[in-house]
């Protein structure tokens, strides 16, 4: 197993997860269903915690791992909530549209 | 070899993903990314984090992605009716995303330069190694963050439930 | 033993819980067994760590890191030394026949779970506060004890004026929390630890700055003033009568109270470094024993009375701190507890009895009615007083010894007087109380009895611990076996083999020593002869509220320092801040934000049409900030 | 009414804690599945083995013959009448000369169906006939694809002319005589 | 050839033929499960079961699968084609996966060499399990659900709330075991329980709730919601048919075969009985040992579907997050406790 340790750059693991982020980023732009865009989200953090496994291993520090459980959590729980938030949206609206939810306006 | 590993599942994270921004159904965007979490667990192993591997599987693919389709389903959200937004838009939000691609690239390129260990420790992301860490000195972190867990299952009970009785 | 030390604080914890969550399930009986159970076995596993220490040294318990930032660690730790033990001893124990007790007094009160849980509450914290190993867990126990004297002082909270006074006791205990805060943040800024081996460690190696040493140890002082209840934060201790007696008895006695004065003599290292700030506590400990003994002279509510007897003896407690004798002042701890417990619980029995009746204009000729409650009251006022051999006569003793050393004869004088005063009111309240003639209402005679056994068992034996408790400790010029036992205890190595408490040297002659003795005693004995028949008179009787005139009427005021704090503190305060309002607040500031506020709002006509509403245009405006911010580490 | 001494009194009682964890009640229940898991089946392998009809079973229903081979039956309609179900129908037809061995009355049955599908065998034709000549069997109705194949024509219903075709329905007819007699209040 | 690449490639033969004769030992497994399932329930209902096909009926899986190869493949005009045909497919990969970690053996010794009777032993073997089974839903809601049925969609849902509930108690009884044992490792686990020293003597409560969990992960009775046939006419394979049915009818018994070796692992020393070393017989006592607790557990899990009746939706919900949850909770205090007071295993 060691071998196989490090022999990737680290900067392709950076590369790698801006490119996911920023693809989460794109999709939290241009989706309008509310779900798809939570689910950007979550791929969005996925991106984050790939970046914090590979410096933690990079780094031979388990504290970046931890920080990943950490953001799971933080992850798990916004989705509950998340998705919680707009099962009750839609029940009122019966849309999940994302662009109609501007009652914040007034 | 390695290296071609890392190459082709990088590759197929980033389509998995664009998979996911560009499915008209948002199952199928949910299904897509199920797989782009595999693809992630698998950057984990290769990174000899299988214990986080593992977890994330059971997380994100036996845990969340399920809530997600769940309520999909609920929902019944299969038609394939979301209004697109318009292509001025699109190009804007493209060019707002690239933008934040290339600089986040610039900001952290500078942060590569940071000294790697030269001898690995390849049991790092072993089981025991995160159990010590974690237990010891991560212990009031993860206490908060089971609070912050029941929090959160309290509040989407809270939220879900149809007439609330106070 | 190492693995059972957890226990000790946590036993009353689980009891805590047990009560607090199913006890309106269980049976009055249960809860009572659980609630002073739990304390019993801690009570014996603080026996056993006792017995442990007796061969010296000290047992730290890491239970698991608590906090770690950067360079600060802190841990769930416990440290058991000479000076813990002890003060544990004390909580257990006492707490322990508090709480039989007050299964008895409790017995007919809706909130009797309530009150069980309160109390094993209660004691955790204390022992926390005692057992840490380091100042976060001290401020901690600190903050916990703060929290239960509210909540228990509030017990009976439909009644506005005690809800008022628990917010009170609360409010006083956290302005001396602040200053034990930033005390303890200066503590780690000068040596950059919190834990008490560390701390402690570098006091005896190394040298500091006498200013910053003197400013901890004031800082320290103003969080022991409010929780001990000193000048200027003293009070809410007799406004906290509005609890249970039994919760009266345990902040005064076990608990709480002695908090303070525990913190000092933990940090007995730092403070007989700054000759200063010594003076400072023993002049805020002498002013506060003369100031709360006057006003006790003149109280008439028979728990009151008790209150201030209590800040008077803290205030000599203080002043043994400042004089350097730390082993006094806790050995004064140690008799206060018995026979404050004792006084307490007596005075519960009686207003038990009389069915409610605080006011001892309405008692007398008690001693015939209760004769188990007599007889223990009398042991406590004349152990408090300073009867010969009784508790209090020895620790009280030591305390005017040192002063005479280390203050000279004023000083000691201005204690003695204290002292005397002490004896002046306790006796009042006693004669007054069991003497005489029976002059309550009619209804009240009829239904006054003795308490149950669950009551008088615990004050027995409290009387038994206030008559011998003062052997602990005796002074070596009387050559009574083995003199200054507690002083020895506490010079034996604790952490980093050091002496916990250092055993203080008394540069006096036997004589002198003999000589100061045998004054105070000879004037308390006085004292206690003339006022039996001073009392036996009716004229001399306390009279109403109305009636009282002069210095009387000052001392039943309590010198109008709550006016005072009223007249000084909160009315100018309150005139300021309608200077403020009109003034400052609706004519100026209103004024310029009004008109701004208009420009603002024809502008932001304008501007609202950004903020539409629209979450997409929120998002693409945060990326691009995010990439805004990123860019300007570049540029 | 009690019809057997098994019935219990619904009650809406609190469990009590041993009823609640259910384990009692469950074990109880594998411990009576493993008991019949030891006992004997009680399966019939009904094509090697035939099971035993009770005398009174009704079944595929048989146009009987007399002894010289006649067809008894000689389409009053009478049993059409009686069903319940109106599962019979017949068409009617006079004897011609030279049809005498063929059928024992005058008229007879040119065609004769009963839809086994609306039949529901309760035995009311066979009371009704006076002519003895159908009569309930214990043979089992064949199973078919199509409803049509259900719709049974005197080929399915006649007996054989030949000793072995012949159908036994002593019994029956024992059975149906007495009940007929002690409809008339004849005592045999 | 170098002979390190030798090795490797002797280390992959190994494995293969491991996990060639591994699955087809499940498959066979599962098929006899049907017939068993099948003659279990006629003896409890004092019948005989199939007989037809061969002595005692033994080829009657042959016979199902021939007919269910040969039966017409119906696919709904709205169904969602790709995952309609993905979802069997899935449901099945993911019941098969999970054999992997478990250790059917100690070693094989034959013919002069030996083998290792485990195909892998990551040293986070549980979590890998429960890795998998939490996969095992994504079959059943992507075949609910493309099969763009109503009844279909119910039991999806149905079946996925239940495994996701029922996951939780599972994982927390798991983890009073893996304090006791100290190890993520199922070979760890089934090593220390050498002899008599079986988990469930530790561990019954964990074990009454594993068991109870796997029932329902299982989608077994009396916890087959997912597809009561009399409110759900069949629930999440109500559109399927043929081979894609008995692709879902197979992945469930195959499901049911690994539980039943998990928790023979994990609660009943997997292949260690007092007094058979599972060395003997050149290494085959341990599978023979381990694979008679998984008969036994199987007839136990068939056992218990001829006896119960199944539970309604909401008082299986709260069984689940009522009853279990907290109780496997308390069973991980009382465990912590024994440790803390009697050290670990």
């Amino acid at each position: 197993m060691l071998e196989i340790i490090q022999t990737v750059p680290i900067e392709y693991y950076v590369y790698l997860s801006s490119v996911l982020f920023c693809i989460g980023v794109f999709g939290v732009l241009v989706r309008r269903n509310a779900i798809v865009v939570l689910m950007c989200i979550e791929l969005m953090l996925n991106a984050v915690n790939l970046l914090l496994a590979a410096f933690s291993t990079y780094l031979s520090d388990g504290q970046g791992q931890i920080m990943v459980f950490f953001i799971m959590v933080v992850a798990a729980a916004e989705a509950a909530v998340g998705l919680g938030i707009l099962v009750m949206v839609y029940r009122n609206t019966k849309s999940t549209d994302i662009s109609l939810l501007d009652k914040i306006r007034n | 070899m390695t290296l071609a590993i890392f190459l082709t599942l990088a590759v197929v994270s980033v389509l998995l993903a664009l998979l996911m921004v560009f499915a008209k159904n948002p199952v199928h965007s949910v299904l897509y990314l199920i797989l782009a979490f595999f693809t992630i667990a698998a950057h984990y192993i290769l990174l000899n984090a299988q214990f986080l591997a593992v977890v994330h599987i059971i997380v994100y693919a036996g845990a969340i992605m399920v809530l997600f389709l769940f309520v999909l389903m609920l929902l019944n959200l299969n038609q394939d009716t979301e209004p697109q937004k318009s292509a001025s838009w699109k190009f804007a939000a493209a060019i707002a995303a690239g933008s934040l691609m290339v600089t986040t690239v610039g900001a952290l390129k500078g942060a590569v330069q940071l000294q790697q260990v030269n001898n690995p420790n390849p049991s790092v992301g072993l089981v025991k190694n995160l159990g010590t860490v974690l237990f010891h000195d991560f212990v009031v972190p993860f206490e908060i963050a089971g609070i912050l867990f029941l929090a959160a299952m309290v509040g989407a009970v809270l939220v879900g439930k149809r007439d609330l009785k106070l | 033993m190492n693995t059972l030390v957890p226990f000790i604080p946590f036993l009353p914890l689980i009891g805590f819980a047990i009560n607090g969550l199913f006890g309106n399930r269980l049976s009055k009986n249960a809860v009572g067994m659980i609630g002073s159970g739990v304390l019993l076995l801690s009570l014996l596993l603080t026996v056993a760590c006792f017995n442990q220490l007796a061969s010296g040294g000290a047992i730290q318990v890491n239970l698991y890191p608590f906090l770690a930032v950067d360079n600060l660690r802190i841990n769930f730790g416990f440290l058991i030394d000479q000076l813990s033990v002890w003060m544990m001893l004390i909580v257990t124990g006492v707490g322990f026949l508090i709480h039989v007790y007050s299964i008895g007094y409790m017995h007919d009160d809706a909130g009797f779970y309530k009150f069980f849980a309160y109390l094993n509450l209660f004691i955790f914290s204390m022992l926390l506060l005692i057992m840490g190993d380091n100042f976060v867990m001290l401020f901690f126990g600190w903050e916990g004890v703060g929290l239960c004297s509210y909540l228990l002082i509030g017990f009976w909270y439909e009644n506005r004026e005690y809800g008022k006074a628990a917010r009170k006791a609360f409010i006083m205990n956290r302005i001396g929390d602040l200053g034990l805060l930033l005390g303890i943040f200066l503590i780690y800024r000068t040596f950059g630890s919190l834990d008490y081996g560390v701390v402690f460690g570098q006091l005896q190696t190394g040298t500091f700055d006498h200013s910053v040493i003197t400013t901890i140890c004031v800082l320290l002082f103003i969080g022991a003033m409010g929780k001990s209840a000193q000048i200027p934060l003293y009070t809410w201790l007799p406004d906290a009568m509005a609890g249970p007696t039994p919760v009266s008895a345990l902040i005064h006695a076990a608990t709480m109270v002695t908090a303070g004065v525990y913190l000092v003599a933990r940090c007995n290292g730092m403070y007989s470094l700054s000759h200063e700030a010594s003076s400072f506590v023993a002049t805020i400990g002498l002013a506060t024993s003369l100031l709360a003994a006057l006003i006790g002279l003149r109280q008439n509510d028979i728990k009151k009375v008790l209150a201030y007897s209590t800040v008077s003896q803290l205030g000599l407690m203080f002043l043994a701190l400042g004089m350097g004798a730390y082993t006094t002042a806790i050995f004064h701890v140690t008799t206060h507890a018995f026979f404050k417990a004792l006084l307490f619980l007596a005075a519960g029995s009686v207003i038990h009895g009389l069915g409610g009746e605080q006011d001892i204009r309405n008692m007398g000729g008690l001693r015939k009615h209760m004769p188990i409650t007599f007889w223990v009251f009398l042991i406590g006022t004349f152990a408090i007083s300073g009867f010969p051999f009784l508790a209090g006569f020895f620790s009280k003793d030591e305390i005017f010894a040192y002063t005479f050393a280390h203050g000279g004869p004023i000083w000691w004088a201005m204690g003695a007087t204290s002292a005397l005063l002490t004896a002046v009111y306790m006796c009042r309240l006693f004669y007054v109380t069991f003497f005489g003639n029976f002059r309550g209402t009619h209804e009240q005679e009829h239904h006054m009895h003795e308490s149950p056994l669950v009551m008088t068992l615990p004050l027995m034996l409290l009387a038994a611990l206030s008559v011998v408790g003062g052997f602990l400790n005796t002074p070596h010029f009387m050559h009574l076996g083995e003199g200054q036992w507690l002083a020895h205890w506490f010079a034996g190595n604790g952490l980093n083999n050091a002496p916990v408490i250092p055993m203080a040297e008394l540069h006096l002659e036997e004589s002198t020593e003999w000589t100061l003795m045998l004054v105070t005693t000879g004037l308390v004995l006085l004292v206690l002869a003339a006022f039996y028949f001073l009392y036996q008179n009716t004229r001399n009787l306390p009279v109403s509220d109305s009636a009282q005139a002069g210095v009387t009427k000052v001392l039943a005021h309590k010198f109008y320092i709550d006016e005072m704090y009223d007249f000084l503190f909160v009315q100018p305060m309150e005139r300021l801040s309608k200077l403020f309002h009109y003034y400052v607040d609706v004519w100026f500031i209103d004024g310029v934000v009004n008109n701004i506020g208009s420009v603002i709002q024809g502008f932001g006509a304008y501007v609202r049409k950004l903020q539409n509403g629209n979450i997409e245009y929120y998002l693409i405006g945060m990326v691009a900030g995010a990439v805004l911010l990123v860019l300007s580490m570049y540029f | 009414m009690q019809l057997t001494n098994r019935s219990v009194q619904v009650v809406n009682k609190k469990m009590t804690f041993m009823e609640r964890i259910y384990l009692p009640a469950i074990f109880k229940g594998m411990a009576t599945t493993l008991r019949h898991f030891f006992m004997r089946p009680a399966t019939v392998r009904y094509p090697e083995v035939k099971r035993e009809f009770a005398p009174v079973y009704r079944g595929w229903h048989v146009l009987k013959r007399d002894e010289q081979g006649r067809e008894n039956c000689t389409a009053c309609g009478l049993c059409a009448v009686a069903c319940p179900a109106e599962a019979i129908t017949m068409v009617a037809e006079e004897r011609q000369k030279g049809e005498e061995h063929l059928y024992r009355e005058e008229k007879y049955a040119a065609t004769y169906e009963i839809n086994m599908l609306r039949c529901i065998f309760c035995g009311l034709c066979e009371e009704a006939c006076p002519k003895e000549a159908i009569f309930l069997t214990d043979r089992i109705v064949p199973a078919d694809y199509a409803r049509n194949g259900f719709i049974f024509g005197k080929d399915m219903l006649v007996e054989g002319t030949t000793p072995d075709k012949r159908v036994d329905v002593s019994v029956r007819q024992k059975h149906v005589q007495e009940k007929k007699w002690a409809a008339e209040g004849v005592k045999s | 050839m170098s002979i390190a690449l030798l090795f490797t490639f002797a280390v992959v033969f190994e494995k293969m033929a491991l996990i060639s004769v591994l699955f087809l030992v499940t498959l066979g497994v599962a098929a006899y499960s049907t017939y068993g399932e099948r003659k279990i329930a006629a003896f409890m209902q004092d019948r005989i079961g199939p007989d037809r096909a061969g002595p005692w009926g033994i080829l009657q899986p042959i016979a199902d699968g021939v007919k269910m190869f040969t039966k017409e493949d119906f696919m709904p005009r709205d169904a969602e084609r790709w995952l309609y045909i993905l979802a069997p497919g899935a449901f099945i990969f993911v019941a098969c996966m999970t054999s992997a970690v478990i250790p059917w053996g100690t070693r094989l010794t034959a013919f002069g060499g030996s083998i290792d009777l485990q195909v892998t032993d990551i040293n986070i073997g549980i979590l890998y399990i429960m890795g998998f089974v939490s996969l095992g839903v994504y079959g059943i809601m992507i075949g609910g659900w493309a099969s763009n049925n109503k009844y279909s969609l119910y039991g999806a849902i149905r079946a996925s709330s239940q495994m996701i509930s029922y996951e939780l108690a599972m994982g927390l009884a798991l983890i009073s075991v893996v304090m006791i044992s100290g190890s993520l490792s199922l070979r760890d686990i089934a090593e220390q329980q050498t002899g008599f020293g079986w988990n469930i003597l530790y561990q019954p409560l964990g074990f009454i709730i594993f068991f109870t969990c796997a029932l329902a992960e299982c989608n077994r009775a009396p916890f087959d919601l997912a597809e009561c046939e009399t409110e759900l006419i069949g629930g999440y394979h109500t559109e399927y048919s043929s081979m894609k049915l008995g692709f879902f009818l197979f992945a469930e018994y195959i499901n049911m075969f690994i539980s039943c070796a998990v928790v023979s692992t994990l609660y009943f020393g997997g292949y260690n009985f007092p007094g058979l070393d599972p060395n003997w017989l050149g290494g085959f006592m341990g599978p023979i040992v381990l694979f008679a607790k998984v008969f036994f557990f199987i007839f136990v899990f068939m056992w218990i579907r001829w006896t119960l009746p199944r539970f309604r939706y909401d008082q299986l919900m709260h069984l689940g997050w009522k009853s279990l949850i907290p109780l496997s909770i308390l069973n991980m205090v009382l465990t912590g406790g024994g440790i803390l007071l009697f050290g670990s295993h």
